[in-house]
């Protein structure tokens, strides 16, 4: 059951000159969410933009009474988001959308068994925010997850102090080499598809620019390995109703169909998607 | 002896009075003025998680289609200054889904349900409107003649008055039990002539307007930012282009007005209905402020409250135009 | 030995090449796209203390009749959601003064002066144009098809083929030394049908759109907020539409277009220009951004040059469409 | 000669919670302000609100460097600059307008002499932002202006302060009594205008609310005192393009015409004024 408040702004942080991490309070949002969801976010006051913008819930901090979104900024609606200081008050709607289908609690003896996977985050810039969420939520779940993160450069590798503080293994890939391997994310991802399956093997969890999540979606199914894709849209109301988002999927049976990446989605097994 | 005047006896009670905001709307009894705009409610249920659909005047399904209709390919928004375009391209469940799996869900909701209909054909809006006329819990139906009819090139229905004539009578003896809206495009020279055509075919109420043909362009694509290339405006930027409309067709048009095209607000609602509607839909807000629609009728209900207006259907046509202007002047 | 490998030299020298923003429109050689529109850049030496004319690659004088006029009474404007109508009753020192007072003011002025022209009758028209006809430093006359044709009950000329075929061919005889550009109204259902009785009338250009019509109300006065009642809606509101009415005529209609309607930027314009544009005007933004215009040209070079586009003329009308659907479907 | 500036907010006060008082540095349109002229201000960023807001130059404070507004919030585009923080950049236009017609410098053993007219300044609301700069610049010129200041209530007395700290006396007005005289602030001017004019008499410099610029104006009129009105109207472009800010006036000469507010205007003889 989805929330709209007037949610406050209690901190707000630059991580870099694009980067922000915002925490707003939202109790019950907060008690609500799973990973994978998102908000529809008001920007600010006004009809400038109009439109609230979708956001990944990045983390619910300890204490469950405020939600962490991890953002960019990419145009004017991201940019009047930065400057909005700690007190203001920005309408917030959520948790929408499905979720990461998550495993099951991994009893601890058999956290290591033959038939657990080991989940992989692989995320492409910005995309990077749903998965601190992910991943403290896995971990709790008795899971180890890696995460492989894929950049233009340094400085798109935004909110790594958020999985090192977690102690969450990281892997890093950059267009131009300014940090890790230089080259794409699926340059990080290829080798743990060819492994050999040990314990069960890998399940993947995507998150990152289409052209990103359409590769790494087609190593996986041509790898047969589950793979979940959190998926992009415009998305003008997030609820369901003005069928904006659509995404062309293609069902087991019968013809291509749209679904509402808002709310069928936008996380959607990597097989059902056709773009 | 010195003391503060007490309030005269009238003002007090009048502000204290209860506001009526229940409209008559030709056949249609709404609650209050403020209904949820077809295409940007769902088909009702989506809201509830966030208000009382009984709190409402009523509300207007997405628009039906004899069969589904899956849409348009993406993107298919897009937002721009104050407003948005969108090309859905109608994707419905189709009447039959409607009436088998929406409508009795909204069997207790509590307030009116309007159907919208289209079609691309003449005999697809008869069909649609033949089998919901005498649905259980349908309360009316609206005519969306923004479609284009692909017998005829693809010309809107809602810009030919004949065509508007035709599809009208053609619906109204389909669903005589019904009482009929009918859903003018604003993307025509004279709006009027469409609202005449739609009387004299026998429309019940007028509802405008539908959204504005626009375009938007992907600059470093060199492309259309919708796959479908047009798209509809709507929302606040249309605000002032949809209230001249529903002036002009209220001092030209003896039916009653549902009027819309950028109402945010109680305000907003409240300009409308001076103009000349008797009740107002709320489409593009209920997108970005999905409580909006009934935070309107308490606001509105406060407005009446302080200005000391009692029924609120009295503000309907109130518009005082400067002596010798019946129409309006013309030109800006 | 490790070096960094320069940039290959083709897109070296594209960066550093100058962009060439000369634009040909019909007869008009402009220095660069961008001019200010009608109404909202007086007679050009209003805008002196902010930019010089020079940059700009024209500008448009406030609608000139054969009399002075001193317009509607006040209230004339009302700012809305992204943009603002206006009814200022096309106040104007008359073609007399303009010739004497205004125009000589120009003659150094550095760039494209053209005189907009309007009359509440055909003949009015004519008159202005005749007087123009000739005058030392004009480059051009663009006929105002928006006002209302007083002898034909105060319908708009520009809404009425037959109007603007007798009204622009009269025009064209009257000032046959001159660039005509013919500015269409919006306010009509297929704009394409005025394109093209423009053209058959002998319009050099076209140049769209003009301002809405539109309506505010005063909601405690129950008053429109325009003394005039209605009023002419302008800036980033009506972008999309504007765009979609630019596209629409250059795919139906062969002649040069100078598009317009709530540009506010380098982006703004060149989206124009890629939907079919050769030239744009800027209106309302002079009103809030007094320096916009010219920023504009520097800032579509730089876009030029970091795009790789050498000319600016090579992206009007390279808008790629869908295949199969040249003029764009039409169903949002 | 004005300047299109992106001034910097300097200082921002509330000085009640619908008063504000804004600094804004802006050196050359500091220097070239004359008292009764007013700029363009940008109140935030982007296309809501689309227009800039008209808005008296209240102060050039010491230094010159700076532009100081007194503003009341009645809308959202007030509201909207009563957010900005000190440091954000708003675009500035200005000095716009005709400013008020000052009297000459009073040599010093001339102030009281015959001749000499005693300045009046009537102010309604927030109308009395017009003044501190006008009032300043009188002193300069050797001159003993009155404030006379009427409001609906006492907390709409905003900027006393302003006068206070130059010693400019003031009598004020309010319609409910809260302060000073009850009633309008034509209570206030009326005995002046009936009193045997001493020393020259008085003449009027008004900014108020329209009814009060017509009752006061046609007191003054009647009077025979000269009288210049501040005028308040639509404002879309403030440097005479647009022809949206007309006011009615009668000429000495000929037909009522439409002067344009911004540049005609903003100060008008209340004679030629014809509402
Ligand atoms: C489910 C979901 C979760 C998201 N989570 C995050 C997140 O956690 N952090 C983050 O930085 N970004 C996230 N995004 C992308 C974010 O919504 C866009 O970057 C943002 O809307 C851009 O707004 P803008 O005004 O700055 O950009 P503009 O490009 O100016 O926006 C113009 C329009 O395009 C839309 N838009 C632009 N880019 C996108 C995009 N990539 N996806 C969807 N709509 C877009 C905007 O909503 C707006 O309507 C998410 C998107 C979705 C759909
Ligand atoms: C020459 C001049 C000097 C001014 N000086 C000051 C000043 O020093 N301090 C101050 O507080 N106010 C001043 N005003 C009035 C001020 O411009 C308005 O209060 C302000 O524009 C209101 O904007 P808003 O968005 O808050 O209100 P809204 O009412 O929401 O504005 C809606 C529209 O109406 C216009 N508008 C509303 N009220 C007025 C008004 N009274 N005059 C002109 N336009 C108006 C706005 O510009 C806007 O376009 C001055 C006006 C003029 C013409
Ligand atoms: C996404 C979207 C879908 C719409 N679908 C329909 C529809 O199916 N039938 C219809 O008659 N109008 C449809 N409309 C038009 C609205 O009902 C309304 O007429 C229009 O949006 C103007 O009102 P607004 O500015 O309040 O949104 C749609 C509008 C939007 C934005
Ligand atoms: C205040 C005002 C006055 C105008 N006067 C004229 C005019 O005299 N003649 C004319 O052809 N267009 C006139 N226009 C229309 C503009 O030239 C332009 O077509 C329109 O405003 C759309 O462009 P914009 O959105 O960039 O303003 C006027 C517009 C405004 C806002
Ligand atoms: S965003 Fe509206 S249906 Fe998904
Ligand atoms: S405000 Fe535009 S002419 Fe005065």
């Amino acid at each position: 059951m989805p929330f709209d408040v007037p949610a406050r702004v209690l901190r707000h942080e630059a991580l870099n000159p694009e980067h922000f991490l915002i925490t707003l309070e939202a109790p019950r949002l907060a008690r609500a969410a799973r990973p994978g969801q998102f908000v529809m976010l008001q920007v600010r006051e006004g009809h400038d933009p109009l439109l609230r913008r979708p956001m990944s819930i990045c983390r619910v901090p300890p204490g469950g009474r405020t939600v962490q979104i991890l953002y960019k900024v990419v145009g004017e609606g991201t940019r009047y988001l930065s400057h909005q200081p700690a007190g203001a008050r920005l309408k917030m709607l959520g948790p929408l959308g499905n979720g990461f289908a998550l495993p099951e609690r991994a009893p601890r003896q058999t956290a290591r068994r033959v038939g657990t996977r080991r989940p992989i985050l692989v995320a492409g810039g910005i995309g990077v925010a749903v998965f601190p969420f992910l991943a403290e939520t896995l971990q709790r779940l008795g899971r180890r997850p890696l995460l492989l993160f894929g950049a233009r450069a340094h400085r798109d590798l935004a909110g790594l102090q958020l999985f090192r503080a977690r102690r969450i293994p990281l892997r890093l890939a950059t267009e131009d080499g300014s940090a890790g391997a230089r080259g794409f994310v699926t340059r990080l991802l290829e080798p743990l598809l060819r492994e050999k399956p040990r314990n069960g093997g890998v399940e993947l969890y995507v998150c990152g620019p289409t052209p990103m999540m359409r590769a790494v979606g087609g190593l996986a199914v041509d790898a047969g390995v589950p793979c979940q894709l959190a998926l992009e849209s415009q998305m003008p109301c997030g609820i369901g109703v003005c069928l904006g988002c659509v995404v062309r999927c293609a069902p087991q049976v019968g013809e291509p169909v749209y679904r509402r990446v808002c709310t069928e989605g936008p996380i959607f097994p990597a097989a059902e998607v056709a773009w | 002896m010195k003391r503060r005047a007490a309030p005269p006896r009238s003002i007090a009670r009048r502000a204290d009075a209860p506001v009526d905001l229940a409209v008559d709307v030709g056949p249609l009894r709404l609650r209050n003025p403020v209904l949820a705009a077809s295409g940007t409610f769902g088909y009702g249920t989506e809201f509830l998680p966030y208000l009382k659909l009984a709190d409402l005047g009523g509300f207007v399904t997405k628009g039906l289609s004899p069969r589904p209709r899956r849409g348009n390919a993406p993107p298919r928004t897009c937002e721009t200054a104050a407003g948005m375009l969108n090309a859905i391209g109608l994707a419905n469940v189709g009447v039959d889904a409607f009436l088998e799996e929406k409508l009795p869900a909204l069997r207790d909701c509590g307030t009116v349900v309007i159907a919208n209909v289209f079609g691309e054909t003449r005999d697809e809006y008869v069909q649609v409107a033949r089998r919901l006329n005498g649905a259980a819990g349908l309360h009316g139906i609206e005519l969306n003649l923004s479609c284009p009819n692909t017998e005829k090139g693809g010309i809107a229905f809602g810009v030919s008055p004949p065509l508007i004539e035709e599809v009208v009578g053609a619906v109204r003896r389909a669903a005589p039990d019904l009482p009929l809206i009918v859903k003018l495009t604003p993307n025509i020279t004279d709006i009027a002539v469409a609202a005449r055509a739609a009387k004299v075919a026998g429309a019940d109420i007028l509802s405008l307007v539908n959204t504005f043909l626009g375009m938007a362009v992907d600059l470093k694509g060199r492309r259309p930012v919708l796959d479908n290339v047009v798209g509809g405006l709507s929302g606040p930027a249309i605000k002032p282009l949809a209230l001249y409309m529903v002036h002009r067709v209220h001092r030209e048009i003896d039916l009653p007005i549902i009027g819309m095209g950028g109402i945010a607000s109680a305000v907003d609602a409240l300009e409308f209905m001076v103009a000349g509607s008797s009740a107002v839909q709320v489409g593009t807000v209920n997108f970005f402020d999905p409580t909006a629609s009934t935070r309107m009728v308490g606001d509105m209900e406060a407005w009446c409250r302080t200005q000391g207006v009692r029924r609120v259907r009295d503000l309907t046509g109130t518009l005082r135009l400067p002596a010798g202007m019946p129409g309006g002047r013309s030109a800006p």
